[in-house]
């Protein structure tokens, strides 16, 4: 179970959300909404540990979360199967077939990671999700340059992870045909306010 | 009478290299034979150098080949550019390796004829300055090759570095010429061959014979090897060609 | 095209931005001479020329992959072919913005760090004349070997070995110009030679740049 | 029948066994590589015309 | 008019779409489909005069075209508006505040374009298009990382560019609700065979 | 852990990847001295020793910042932080990476550059050894550099600033054991401060790296 309670996350030292409270629960998955520069990423990031909360606290973070950003972390001059052994090893994981078939991965195999396509890549880099045996996803924008049947095998990674008892948080723009709670980070905008740091010289 | 250009059909080239080859390779093979027995078992000691003369029949030649193998990396790059024939470039490209080797041995040959000549294994002599450079130009010529996937497009880029290349070559052998005036024989073999006058840098009679036969070795080996392996790089592309239609049917 | 050199200058100085990188290469290079070769003031002054000058390529050297690969990284290269530049005006460009924020800095440090290395006092005006005469020509080589490699993942190393050998003649005159200057002897034929490297690179070598970075972006 | 090489023997004797082993070396992977690539464009072409 | 007959492209030297024809006429928009990994963004790169077609013509491309590509080429450390006037002076356009104005940057004038979040950076990278006043505009997924207000400006900006017009090419996976012509890429994937400069060795 | 040293290595070696990166700068830094200081003998062979020592030092800063520049603009940093590895181990495994790749062909080359700066027989033995002690330093010194200047767009000037006083000592005592050692004196003293920098460095400063990382990340 991930719970955030009254978190307050910044970007450039600058309160972008605040007063978040929410709870996801094993096997379920929450959608973020918001417009753009709401403050999705910040708040992603700061679940996924790469950066402190400003104020608040989280619970059942840290070594149990498997992050997924903008940038997909795939090595170009390392093939599919190189890119995703890789990280399979440094998770301590074995087996990178399952993550190869669920993301139709295996015509692919050889090829550099720099020679794929677009949505081909993003594949790739959500497969990374499935060799790290972590069960909670933290996924930002991950169905960008995917096709109507990409985002279905996506949608059917995800669904297959809840099963297993895994949970997941991500941002998006669309409608992936997930049963998830939606949070709306709208209402959470921060008043304006110096950076916490700052305050002592106030 | 068939044009030249015919034979820029690569498989035509490559039907011709099969017949041309083992006549080459037996002549060059019988040539670098007799004229290294020749000048190694034969031929006396200089009065002046000892049997360090004997360093003379690789040295030379291999020095000779070095630069003429840049020479016709940039006639076939020339060609490449001009009339876009795939052979020209696969010329060039598999020539390069041959006269970098040459390069080394003119350098190592070179280097370990210094010790006991000049005291020392390394002089920033011009001749051999610019040879150093020659090598470093092979050497990048060569990784040129290697860094581009794309074989037309490496074609291109290789043929224009060998080109402005070959200017700055020409520029440096003049720089380092004005910068230090150096130890280095100078090229009497040519004078040699004219037997003209007794001058003191002369290759005498005794050492040319051999010389020469030494060199016609090593030109038609330079001319073995590089058909050899402009036919094996042909092949390789044709494979490749294959395999790629092969793959998507 | 102003605007293009205009944008890249303001980058070269904007933080992060790159600008003094080749300043502190050179400085780098010359304050580590002494630690290496040792203190004794009379074999410094007697390679002092030799060491600005090779700090001085080095530097030049080492800032040359920021011509073309930034650009290329995140795209711009594509869109400013796409623009209605001719290519030829392009690599001038870019060749001038480096050498303005690379070169010309180096001519203007490089009497103060003769003075780390003992330099003879003769010696100053013609390092001086010889970097400010040979650095542009250093610049446009640089962009050659740049456009040569743009497309290749990081060709830092494959470029630097392109650039070595064409760098040569250019050091030699300029460092002999340096060199005969501090040691108070004639110095017009070298000077005569650096100056003819110069803009005869200048004047031609463009087109080759232009031609090979029309070929990488196809 | 060895000549009498003085005291440069070393010298001469490492030019020569030094070029003839590079010259080698060049010939003999030009040599590995064309047979190897004649054999699988033969393979190729074989599964293509059989 | 921008006409394409009979047109083949290639990536890494192998033919991926051929037999193309089509004609995009002045005011009109047409939207590539495929999935991933079909050949849109060869067949886009091709148009926009990147790289040479393997076969075929294409009649009213070249000078004409505005390209945006996945790579937005915003410089992370010039501001928002200095990114967009360098644009406008590189095509000899002035004035950049109607798409300043079209794509509701003027909050974020004055930020560096490496602090903008995701979405709001693919607003400039969209912006830099109106700047310079090239007729057909060639887009590559443009409205990833997009939220829907976002979209829809952009729906606008290319229906009043058609209004004037212009004509727009586009490969996306969502739809954007403009009366635009689809072509589906995917009968025309290239039947399987060498490239062009190979078939001298064949 | 291993997989991350394979990992590394094999991106290295990977066509662009820079293995050889700093084998290519020893070998231009080496070649191009004689063009800038003359082809004189006696002069090369009495700076050889500290051209040498210079010149590694020189490939090594050159090539820091692809230790963890690369990882962190792809991401796979971020990535890498938040998995089941301690960050000491990663610095220590990204600077025993770099030594394999940069330093150790640097020790081995550097006897044949020595041949071009005639250097007199007594020093190669002593070169080869100050190095082989000496470039682990240089690498671990480097990737606490890389650590503190990974978060800002292209630090590589920065970074060039601030390790270079940290690797002075190094330098001073590297190059001091292969001067004496060209020159037939005694070399217990450098050599024993040496092997104690390279040590204790070794040792301690990863602990430095981990936590200058772990701030950047965040
Ligand atoms: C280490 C590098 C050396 C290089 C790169 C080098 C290069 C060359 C070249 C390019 C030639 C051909 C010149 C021509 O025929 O026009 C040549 C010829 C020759 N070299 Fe060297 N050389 C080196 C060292 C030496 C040394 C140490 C000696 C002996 C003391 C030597 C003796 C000769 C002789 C006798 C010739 C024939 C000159 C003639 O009569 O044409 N070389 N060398
Ligand atoms: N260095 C900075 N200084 C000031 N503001 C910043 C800085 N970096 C980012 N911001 C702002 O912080 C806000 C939050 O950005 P964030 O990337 O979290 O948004 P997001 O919800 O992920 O948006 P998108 O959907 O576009 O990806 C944005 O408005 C952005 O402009
Ligand atoms: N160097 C290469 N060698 C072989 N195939 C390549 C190479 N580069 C790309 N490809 C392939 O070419 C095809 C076309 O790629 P392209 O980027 O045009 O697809 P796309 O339609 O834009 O896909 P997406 O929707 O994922 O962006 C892909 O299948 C890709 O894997
Ligand atoms: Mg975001
Ligand atoms: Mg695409």
């Amino acid at each position: 179970m991930l719970t955030a309670q009254d978190l307050t996350v910044s970007r450039g030292g600058i309160p972008v959300l605040e007063s978040l409270n929410f709870t996801l629960n094993d096997g379920a998955a929450l959608v973020l909404r918001g417009p753009n520069g709401a403050g999705k990423t910040t708040l992603l990031r700061t679940v996924a540990g790469l950066q402190p909360p400003m104020q608040g606290t989280l619970e059942g973070a840290g070594e149990r979360i498997a992050y997924a950003a903008h940038a997909d972390g795939l090595k170009t001059m390392l093939t599919v199967t190189e890119n995703l052994s890789f990280w399979a090893s440094v998770f301590g994981t074995s087996g990178i077939e399952d993550a190869v078939q669920a993301f139709d991965l295996s015509a692919l195999r050889d090829r550099l990671a720099g020679s794929l396509s677009a949505g081909q890549k993003r594949r790739l880099g959500l497969a990374r999700l499935m060799v790290t045996g972590r069960p909670v996803w933290v996924l930002d924008e991950p169905t960008v340059s995917l096709d109507a049947v990409s985002v279905g095998l996506f949608a059917d990674a995800v669904r297959a992870h809840l099963s297993g008892g895994g949970s997941a948080l991500m941002a998006t723009h669309i409608d992936l045909g997930l049963e998830a709670g939606v949070l709306d980070v709208g209402p959470f905008k921060a008043r304006p306010r110096a950076a916490l740091e700052d305050e002592a010289f106030l | 009478m068939a044009s030249i250009w015919e034979y820029a059909n690569p498989v035509k080239f490559v039907r011709t290299a099969d017949r041309v080859l083992p006549w080459l390779s037996g002549l060059s093979l019988t040539a670098l034979v007799v004229g290294l027995v020749w000048g190694f078992f034969f031929t006396p000691d200089d009065y002046r150098q000892g049997a360090t003369v004997k360093i003379i029949y690789l040295h030379v030649p291999a020095a000779l080949m070095a630069i003429n193998a840049w020479l016709m990396m940039l006639v076939t790059s020339l060609i490449w550019i001009v009339r876009r024939h795939h052979v020209s470039a696969l010329a060039a490209r598999a020539a390069a390796p041959v006269g970098a080797l040459f390069t080394v041995i003119a350098l190592v040959t070179g280097a370990i004829w210094g010790q006991p000549m000049w005291g020392t294994w390394w002089a920033w002599d011009p001749r051999l300055t610019s040879f150093l450079i020659l090598f470093l130009f092979y050497l990048g010529y060569m990784a040129l090759w290697g860094a581009i996937e794309n074989d037309d497009t490496a074609a291109d880029l290789t043929s224009i570095l060998c080109l402005v290349g070959s200017v700055f070559a020409i520029l440096s052998r003049y720089a380092v010429n004005f910068w230090n005036q150096g130890l280095h024989q100078g090229a009497s073999v040519m004078r040699a061959g004219a037997l003209a006058g007794d001058t003191a840098e002369r290759v005498s009679n005794v050492y040319a014979v051999p010389l020469f036969i030494c060199m016609a070795g090593f030109a038609l080996l330079f001319l073995a090897l590089v058909l050899l392996r402009t036919q094996t790089e042909i092949r390789a592309r044709r494979m490749r060609a294959l395999l790629m239609r092969e793959r998507m049917a | 095209m102003i605007a293009l050199l205009l944008r890249d200058l303001r980058l070269a100085v904007r933080a992060g931005g790159g600008f003094g990188l080749g300043l502190v290469f050179f400085l780098i290079v010359t304050v580590l001479v002494p630690f290496g070769v040792g203190p004794q003031t009379d074999l410094l002054s007697r390679i002092a020329p030799g060491v600005l000058w090779v700090g001085a390529l080095l530097a030049c050297l080492l800032s040359l992959d920021r011509i073309l690969a930034l650009d290329w990284e995140d795209g711009s290269l594509d869109l400013l072919a796409t623009a209605p530049l001719p290519m030829e005006g392009i690599v001038s460009v870019k060749a001038l913005a480096h050498w303005i924020t690379t070169g010309l800095p180096l001519v203007f440090i490089a009497p103060m760090l003769g003075v780390l290395l003992s330099l003879p006092l003769e010696g100053y005006v013609w390092v001086l004349v010889s970097l400010l005469l040979g650095t542009p020509a250093l610049s446009v080589i640089g962009t050659f070997g740049a456009a040569l490699t743009v497309g290749l993942k990081r060709g830092g190393l494959l470029m630097s070995l392109l650039v070595l050998p064409l760098y040569v003649p250019t050091l030699i005159f300029g460092a002999e110009v340096a060199r005969r200057g501090a040691d108070g002897l004639a110095v017009a034929t070298p000077l005569a030679m650096l100056a003819g490297i110069s803009f005869g690179v200048m004047a031609l070598l463009p087109f080759a740049s232009a031609a090979v970075l029309r070929i990488n972006l196809r | 029948m060895m000549p009498e090489l003085g005291k440069y023997a070393t010298e001469v004797l490492s030019s020569y066994v030094v070029s003839l082993v590079l010259i080698g070396v060049l010939v003999a992977m030009s040599v590995v590589r064309a047979r190897r690539v004649k054999r699988e464009l033969a393979d190729v072409e074989g599964r293509r015309n059989g």
